[in-house]
């Protein structure tokens, strides 16, 4: 039985990795979590220079997910670089740097930077985050905007192209096949839906920023629709993600065409959950008599 | 930092709105007064941990005292808990109070307004176990019919002065109101409470040149660091953020007043 | 104190209404909820002939919410306005028609018919049914398709319309600035958002129509979020609507801009929520000294 | 129909993953047979009710007795209720089992497979307390180790003939097996199960020229009609939906199997 799996020729011991922003760089989680039990680690959002983020509130519970606009606080490439990406080093598991920015041109900048740093096995270009005003979710919803970037970024990158998109689109496919066509070496949705909460006491919005991103079981149907409507429109692999909380979850994600699967806020409820889910998928297979997890990849 | 399951040895109800329990739990081993530890809550539509301040430890026989205010849905099922239920924890978290930072002091001042009372009383049973002998407390409640929740348990270990918002205890008004009418100095301050309480320690403080110690509260997600959503604006670059905010989960929850910007 | 609200004109006596297609016409609750406390019965959709709808299974639970792919099953505007119209007729309550179609000129054919109709307070035009595949959806995700559709069923409409958003679009306030344009009376928002479910084990889709529509408490941040979005984006009144489960839901919806407020899947769960709802609001209004609910909408 | 919270008055375990309870309702004074009740799970994330059909019935007593296999989320926490706790129902909803349609019928086949055999002891019941004494009941189970649940209190009223899927008990196979070896010819079947089942009792029926009312499941909503999430293809136009499709929560869930396309 084989729980590996190949993204872009790399490849993962098993497809269980966070998602990027719920799980720092892993140091804060590694007394808790074996980072070499998991597929990779995927790293918070880095920028050029470092970045204040958002007024707080930042986070909010809602029904089954939460609300969240951090805003990108990173500490710039440079402590990432010295700091971060060191750390890992420690580490025997695949390394995915997610990266941010105003422009284009500092996209590119800090995909530059990272060319030369040999413990990064991928880059995932984060252009959806609802929470970033200049930029960010632009490039994410709009086409065109998503291929320029994409074609920028790919012409700079050493490691393979990961592009996360946003669901708070009309046509995920489209946006899907604009990314393949400009390059993208995979995909990663979903990101967090944009949703808003009121505290109707204090006649306010419970987030600083008034708007943050859902995250959480409570869109995981959306996201399994997502995931199933972009890998069916291309050919390069997607990483499935939103609302991941169980084996079973990581299962519904790759019949419904993911090649890996990212768990996000359910870190913060049970910091083990990546490696039980990991266990959970070598348990489903052995039950089912599934001897390498191809077998069941886009099955639907 | 230890994420298990713990269990309720005892429940108490100590005033309106107020409970506490001693949970068994390893994670007494390392704990500190003025660190915290999170609680999950049984329901699946409510997946955050909630953060409740560590009231006192008991190490040999690993336990924490947790004490709380019913404020949402989290602290209501809490203060439903019965000896011998189980519930998930991860901690302990934070800091805690730096009491190397006392340095000389002789004259210590100990400010809990409200449900900023609990954290302390570990604090005080550490600096009284050190000999020190000038500690007041001064704690801050609604209304003396609401129940002056741990006071008796604080006069046990340094002088206490009462401020309530309604006078039915105490001084009239807030544990600041207190201090002055104590007529006391202190040359250190170690306060937690609520954030207009905490703004007037801090001006008190620069104006006294003294240090003072607040323990902050934020809305929090992961309660380790990795999510950022706890930060509070700091004066100068944080060492870990780069940049003006420090989190209250692991840089904090307890700052040096002059540090941060509240 | 006073909880009416005033729309297009029309006096409702408080701002709960249901959501169409978890009421029927009032029929099959009328024992369990008095329909004379609402402010409003909206009608499962209605086409001009009867329509079949999806195969079964039709609905499936998620977390704080569920799919449903019914397909809009319904039995023709003859029937509806022999039958449910003079059902309704025993009741002092606004009647909202829910008006289906798979062509304009099908939607036209319908609103036509309900001209006649004296019981007919308002009309509420489908454009969001994700479930529909001819027609439905694609008005309610094109700016283009759903101008031309209002202003057509305008012409018709003896009644004032309200043009129901899908929340399956980059842009809901582009979506809503056009249908004012186009002269809609009103907007209410947000309809379901489309998602999936596979069962593991039997390695299928939940729902027979593979994607349903996701509703329930877990969704009601995104519709929060596209409420406040939308009534910026237009003075005409908003209809808010989207997991809402309370009183304070309900408050929410408003002060993010709604002029009243429907209840769509938790009716399932509890019959008698609508009524607790409106009791609720009237405690809130006595507890915060609130005479008239436009203190309060669109307050934030 | 009524929207209430029922009592739980006892709590079974009657097989592997069978349980069973009688609930305090007033919904009690109105329940026929083959009719159904929709629980409430305690769990904010898991909202629809459960449609649990009703076993035996209790009117003086204002009592419904359920019985349930533990099959998901909502029917495991139903499994874990306690005397005393209580419960959101719905109900008594559906058509139930139609008697009269009985006219004049001497033998009567009863059939259950698995949990489908509950909702017919209540019919039994009132077949038996018509006077009818050539009442058949054949009752599918997995295995006898597996627990042949309900069986002794069929045999109080009815002739039992048993099927099991591994041949443990009684026949070696299905009801319809066991209908068979019995060799009795039924002018009318009632019966309740999985789907395989029912097509095969609906092709017996068709074959020999008899009527047979077959009691359906579908994923339910609201179970009251509204919904039309539920329907089950018909081989006639409505009288509510006006297309071929019946609302099984409502019309059904019993069904002249010849009405109906499955």
């Amino acid at each position: 039985m084989n729980t590996a799996v190949e993204i872009c020729g790399i490849n993962f011991k098993n497809p269980v990795m966070n998602a990027s922003g719920t799980f720092g760089s892993g140091m804060e989680y590694c007394g808790l979590v074996d980072l070499n039990r998991l597929g990779a680690v995927v790293t918070k959002g880095v920028a050029k220079v470092p970045w204040e983020g958002n007024p707080t509130p930042r986070v909010a519970e809602t029904a089954s997910g939460m609300l969240n606009a951090i805003g990108l606080q990173n500490p710039g490439i440079d402590v990432f670089i010295e700091r971060d990406l060191e750390f890992l080093k420690n580490y025997d598991t695949n390394v995915i740097v997610n990266v941010c920015g105003h422009s284009v041109g500092e996209y590119v900048e800090v995909v530059q930077r990272l060319a030369e740093c040999d413990n990064v096995s991928m880059l995932e270009i984060n252009v959806s985050c609802p929470n970033v005003h200049e930029g960010g979710i632009a490039f994410g919803t709009d086409p065109g905007a998503l291929e320029e970037i994409t074609k920028a970024v790919k012409k700079a990158a050493k490691q393979p192209v990961i592009m996360k998109l946003s669901p708070n689109v009309t046509s995920i496919a489209e946006m899907a096949k604009a990314a393949e066509a400009a390059g993208a070496d995979a995909l990663s949705l979903i990101n967090t839906i944009t949703g808003m909460k009121i505290d109707i006491y204090k006649r306010r919005f419970l987030l600083a920023n008034r708007t943050g991103g859902l995250s959480g079981p409570a869109i995981r149907p959306v996201a399994v629709r997502m995931v199933y409507e972009a890998a069916h429109a291309v050919k390069i692999p997607v990483i499935g993600m939103g609302g991941i909380a169980s084996a079973e979850d990581a299962i519904e994600f790759m019949m419904a065409g993911a090649s890996a699967v990212a768990v996000g806020m359910m870190n913060f409820h049970n910091p083990g959950i990546m490696t039980e889910i990991i266990d959970g998928i070598e348990r489903f297979m052995q039950e089912q008599g599934i001897d390498d997890l191809a077998e069941i990849t886009g099955i639907l | 930092m230890i994420s298990e399951k713990a269990v309720v040895e005892n429940k108490e109800h100590l005033a309106e709105g107020i409970y506490g329990a001693w949970l068994k739990t390893s994670a007494a081993r390392e704990a500190h007064p003025g660190q915290f530890v999170m609680l999950n809550t049984k329901s699946e539509a409510h997946l955050l941990g909630r953060p409740i301040s560590i009231c006192d430890i008991d190490r040999d026989k690993e336990r924490l005292r947790l004490v709380w205010r019913v404020a949402g849905y989290g602290t209501d099922e809490f203060s439903r808990l019965e000896e011998g239920d189980r519930i998930e924890l991860l901690g302990p978290l934070g800091n805690g109070f730096d009491i190397d930072s006392l340095s000389g002091a002789e004259n210590i001042a100990v400010m809990g307004g409200g449900i900023g009372a609990p954290p302390l009383l570990g604090l005080v049973r550490q600096l009284h176990g050190t000999g020190l002998k000038n500690i007041d407390v001064y704690l801050g409640y609604r209304s003396a019919s609401a129940g002056l929740f741990l006071a008796d348990e604080f006069k046990e270990l340094a002088a206490v002065h009462i401020a309530t918002d309604d006078g039915t205890a105490g001084t009239h008004g807030t544990v600041l109101d207190a201090l002055d009418s104590s007529g006391k100095a202190p040359d250190i301050i170690y306060a937690c409470g609520p954030m207009p309480m905490l703004k007037g320690v801090k001006q008190y403080a620069e104006e006294n040149l003294i240090p003072a110690y607040i323990s902050l509260e934020e809305r929090m997600a992961c309660g380790v660091g990795a999510c950022l959503g706890c930060v509070v604006k700091t004066r100068f670059k944080d060492a870990h953020s780069r940049v003006e905010n420090a989190r209250i989960c692991t840089e904090g929850p307890v700052f040096a007043a002059k540090d941060v910007d509240i």
